[in-house]
């Protein structure tokens, strides 16, 4: 619902007009209660990065790698946050073209302690949008954790949220591409998940795989971290989903709700379904089931009601596990956490079955006047598509350049040892 | 003197010390290792990735006695240790040509 | 607080009606303010299982149960969810008899985008249930750990909600048995914490010790993991007592104030007691005084004031260590970390002392017109009473019933092996 | 800005009023928007001690030490609660004279259901104001790690806590000292971090070091979770500064910005630093800078804009680095966790750069009218030093008085085995 | 009997161990340690603070075989532990005066 | 050649290990172990339930030196590892047959 308030909305019509556009609609003064619950839920999302990716990362490397996964998100975070006040702010929200916004914000200039977006001061909008762009990158991490060069990471990172992350935000949010074809993208699953996930799958492929992958054991070291994570995800996911309705109204309220529910049956579809392929239901799987769930739920989260939460958590939880279990080994490419096969499958799923269930025979806020259930469906496909090609392009430029310049991966000694001790000078003891 | 090294299983360490310090043992050292033998490990799975563990986790228990005494000693270990069941472990006697005590200086059978 | 908007407040008098009654008279109408708090309060709630309950019981076990702690709980908290979208919000909250709801609101019909619920979203209000439904069946976690199947875990825990929980929580919030005798339970005591504790002692009894206890050493593993959980226990019971007021008023703020003093009251009380009985005060201690005071206060939070608070958390802090320390020992039971001993006791005091502490006299909100103390205890005792007969007895009959079906206990060797191993393929490494 | 609301703000003029003052104006009354962020900054606040600071301060101890930090930080909490309960509430914020405030409100008298704050009930302000109390003297743990005698550490905090917290916070908040300075602390630079940084550093100087320091290796045991510990902390201080607003509005939108972009910049600026110095940058310089950056920006943070955010977050990082990093070793004073050198030397870089950036010309607020920027920073400079002095010379007799009568080191032995063991009889296995 | 113990590099346990079974042995225990010798370890670096760990993770192999086994075993042992880079590790071999399978109370060569 | 095992308090490591150096030994291997002897061990409690630890943490040193050498190698962990306090810890010396270095195949001396 960002760009409803970004761009006071004219694109959906009838039945998606919540209470949200209504005050939109009048001179929109500061709310409390709105901003109250921003804030919040900017806190909350930057709680699902920091910790929550980097332990839910963390607990799945080898214990030697442990602090470089932490140290990768915190940085990352850090650079992004920086770079979002510098540019990316305006790339992805101020005037500009269909394909990116300006430089009219950049330094964030105009942002002042009374300007609003919407009925909430923007510092705040802003600082949400920020916590976005901090966490798509670090999604990442997982399609190149335990092998990639630390300033490959930062430099990585820093180019792709402005060359990939802040256009894809503007196409969908900002007014720009997508604006006028009703595509359906409450949270962001297609700007942070699939877009994380398509980035992730492109570099697993270009840094290739880690030594001894898959001959070597590689188990999680510690899947207490990794569960941790996880529970700070979905907690967190509560301000992703329902903050992004940017107002504590009902259907902020919708969001949390089929938040939950949708979370909840896809640790139960992706547990059952190990249960039966491999006979036991694992803490991994669960936590995987939870994050895919979430992915999918996203961006749905102000569409759907609670009917249509369970069947996208059921079918998220199922074809992910699909996805991790088989299509990760029967294509032998190293997602190492599978950034990929959970968060770009899971954002797939999301998006398609979105464009179902949003319709009003399965409870959901209803599509927009005229719209069928199968040309909604086309609009959330071509979305897809277009993100899909644009990020894996961009993607793999920005790699093969890093690879000249400073190189993409570690050598040999350095991964055997452990980027704990060789890229950081640091490690767990005991 | 010997050495008498002794994989055992881990929960049945108390009562291995016990029967040791009965059998007039003054001291042991114990380290955590893992095993494998004839016992079988487990098997892990990670997200479709299944791994055979076949290492079990055993401890060993490392004590020195006077030659005189390895006999008890063993029996004692073997009868505390024992649960019937594969995996019960290994008795290793070897050995020792000298024992000093780094506290006094002392040395040998004085040491123990 | 919860039944009074729940049904429209009939029941309390004078001394009880709070803003948030006020308002619920008039037509209400959704408060941003208010559901800005109920959505965070429900995030807190949630926290408090996820990863805070988790982290709290898997830090007391040995390290080769720590991933089962974690996977009942989360696998629970899933389980719990669907079912509650299912029929347990129905049962609990839908119109019914004194006994139990109907099934009405099943699959939440009737719950759409803007249904109220007083002044905030009904979505919020039966989310925030729902994760009141959650922590409950968790908190059993604690009777039965290190040694029961996992699919028995799972039918015990389903059941269970459905045929205990719902109904209980029918009797006090959902105009069910207690709704006219005027029983003081604000957030919980008797709904959530009597009630898992004597589920959780009858788990213990009927399914017998551990291997090896009390002879074997079975100490935690990992006491940091304890303290996190309590602290997330701690920090999340904000939502848990300040949100029952449904509301962001003065009374949600009291309970705000008295939650933390009361806690802190009772941390040092248990240390204390812990000091003087065996010489040193320990971590474990603090995090279980720490539980044990936000147990005591929790049917209280929104009755009594600081001084009460105060009174509460010492009574709460010291016989709890006792029911720990010593009632254990002296009954034989092997209530491994304590479910009973803290959530049960506490619950107790925390009840009967609400009767107490009501009163204006202690600088409470002052009980109603005409009821004195001493009746006021009688009632809350009255509450407890049935609360355990009905608990104890159907946590009994469907354990037996699933120990003819499936067994509870997982064997000998998976026991001594580890559930995390043999029950769920994975393990902490390192 | 809490003296503002808690004195009904006289001092400051023109450039400084904003909305949250304008209601201060009129005859206020309950705002649920703004009370709903204050119960959850409230929150945060906590989440900040617990379990942030003992999990920040954990994982840089030794193995053997982490239970003892734990149980301090748990335990000084709860103190700190009651004691809050008892007087510190009143001698803070009571009526008093310029020195402290008086007994009236002990035990909270007056404080009751419908009390109000500003818009807020005097509940939520009260607690907001315990959580402050509560992690300031938790800050100190990190000067006398490893060595402190438990009782000595209670007893030691709990008379500081009222005889240089209380007092210090009364002047600058409390309508004492410095109430007609125009003293410019948003959310506790001077009152929290140079109070605790000093007291760290005569804590750690009376103590003297750690046996064996700076011979044998002193390890960090577990930056996994010193890395949490940062994450709670920056997540949680958005609470501690966007709270200190006391209101959901634009100053509290800045105050979430601002927070957010000096931290992130200070990690930048930190870690470059340390790459730039040692060759490599680390997860624990990452966490550091953080927290340097959370330290440095809240005197400022309802006062500056985002250029003054990053130029104090550079500014940060890179100076407490260098204390870090050269100070302590060039004076030979063991902060075992640099207590002093990231609060202390963090608090008076924000204090002073406050002064600076809080002018319009850099995007601030603005200073009152006929206030020179130099003459800004001379206030600023006077109340760090008069802070620095009062709180030296008090904490020093106070540490002194407890060795004579209780000892403040624990014996050599002790060390040697570690605090967990010794001094709580429990360890972290495995 | 003998008791062979080789100090190798951990990421060729795996190697080691398939080549062991293959050599005919039975059971072996395995303890991780660290080691000092050629092979350099690294330095630490907290908050300036800067340690030499000259200690680099090893993991210790223990297997008892008759004597006439020896040789194949050490040899099997060097040709799978062998990277070529300095800390590849050491081998060394003592004698075992008696063995006990603590299960069956066997001895000596039967309770390999 | 000979095997000397040293246990000792962990926290001396560094300087027996710096003796060692100075001593000539080339390779020392550390491994973590638990000690039970003349030095008590503690309590631990938790929620009153009170266990008698009886291991405390030790440092076990295995070094491999010529026959020759071994004099001075325990005179100098003797040294260093003292701290006058019950629990110091011993030293036991073994002989080894063969040593073999994996990475070049060198045997005996040839290989320390
Ligand atoms: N030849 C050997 N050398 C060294 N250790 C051995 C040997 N054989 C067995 N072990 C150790 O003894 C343990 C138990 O042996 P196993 O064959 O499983 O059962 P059992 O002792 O009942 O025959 C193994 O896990 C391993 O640690
Ligand atoms: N004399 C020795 N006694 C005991 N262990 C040794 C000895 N020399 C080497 N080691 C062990 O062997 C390991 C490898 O030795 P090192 O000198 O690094 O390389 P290399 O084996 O290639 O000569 C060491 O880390 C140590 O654990
Ligand atoms: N007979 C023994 N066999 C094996 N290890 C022993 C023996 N006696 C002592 N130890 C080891 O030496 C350590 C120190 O011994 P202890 O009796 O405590 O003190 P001291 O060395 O001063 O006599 C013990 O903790 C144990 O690890």
């Amino acid at each position: 619902m960002k760009k409803m308030i970004a761009k006071t909305a004219t694109l959906l019509s009838g039945a998606l007009l919540m209470p949200a556009m209504a005050f939109a609609e009048e001179a929109p003064k500061l709310d409390s209660g709105d901003t109250a619950w921003m804030i919040t839920a900017t806190a909350l999302v930057l709680l699902m990065t920091l910790p929550g990716l980097a332990l839910f990362y963390g607990g799945m490397v080898r214990k030697k790698n442990v602090l470089s996964i932490c140290m990768q998100t915190i940085a990352i975070a850090s650079l992004m946050s920086v770079l979002w006040v510098v540019a990316g702010y305006s790339l992805a929200f101020g005037e500009g073209n269909a394909f990116i916004g300006g430089l009219g914000k950049a330094f964030f200039s105009g942002v002042g302690y009374d300007t609003l977006s919407g009925t909430i001061p923007e510092t705040v909008f802003a600082t949400f949008q920020m916590t976005f762009a901090v966490i798509t990158p670090v999604l990442i991490i997982g399609a190149f954790a335990e092998r990639m060069k630390f300033s490959a990471v930062m430099l990585f990172t820093g180019i792709w949220v402005l060359a990939v992350y802040a256009p894809i935000c503007h196409w969908v949010w900002g007014g720009g591409l997508f604006a006028d074809d009703g595509v359906l993208d409450f949270a962001g699953g297609t700007v942070v998940h699939i877009n994380a996930g398509v980035a992730g799958l492109v570099c697993a492929l270009v840094l290739g795989k880690r030594i001894g992958y898959p001959k070597e054991p590689m188990m999680p070291h510690n899947l207490v971290l990794t569960m941790i994570g996880a529970a700070l995800l979905w907690v967190g996911w509560f301000g992703f989903n329902a903050g992004s309705e940017l107002a504590a109204d009902g259907t902020a309220g919708m969001a949390l709700l089929v938040t939950q529910v949708a979370t909840a049956m896809a640790v139960l579809a992706w547990s059952v379904a190990e249960k039966m392929v491999f006979g036991k239901a694992s803490l991994l799987g669960a936590c995987s089931g939870a994050v895919a769930g979430l992915v999918a739920i996203t961006p749905a989260s102000g569409f759907v009601g609670p009917i249509g939460a369970l069947a996208i958590g059921a079918a998220a939880g199922a074809i992910c596990f699909c996805s991790v279990a088989f299509m990760k080994k029967a294509f032998g490419y190293d997602d190492s956490l599978d950034a990929f096969g959970v968060h770009g499958v899971g954002g797939m799923v999301g998006a398609v079955l979105t464009g179902v269930f949003a319709s009003s025979t399965f409870g959901g806020a209803g599509l927009a006047d005229g719209v069928s259930m199968a040309s909604q469906v086309f609009v959330q496909i071509k979305a897809i598509v277009f993100t899909i090609a644009y990020c894996a392009a961009a993607t793999f430029v920005i790699l093969k350049v890093i690879d000249m310049v400073v190189g993409l991966r570690v050598d040999e000694e350095a991964e055997r040892e452990g980027l704990d001790i060789t890229s950081h000078g640091e490690q767990v003891l005991g | 003197m010997k050495m008498i090294r002794a994989i055992i299983k881990p929960f049945k360490l108390d009562d291995v010390k016990d029967k040791l310090i009965e059998a007039g043992v003054s001291g042991l050292t114990v380290t955590e290792v893992r095993g494998h033998g004839r016992q079988k490990g487990h098997t892990e799975l990670y997200r479709g990735a299944e791994y055979n563990v076949d290492f079990v986790p055993k401890t060993e228990i490392t004590v020195v006695v006077n030659a005189d005494q390895v006999d008890q000693v063993v029996e004692a270990i073997v009868e505390s240790a024992r649960s019937g069941k594969v995996g019960d472990g290994k008795i290793f006697v070897t050995d020792v040509e000298k024992v000093v005590r780094i506290r006094t200086g002392e040395t040998d059978t004085d040491a123990l």
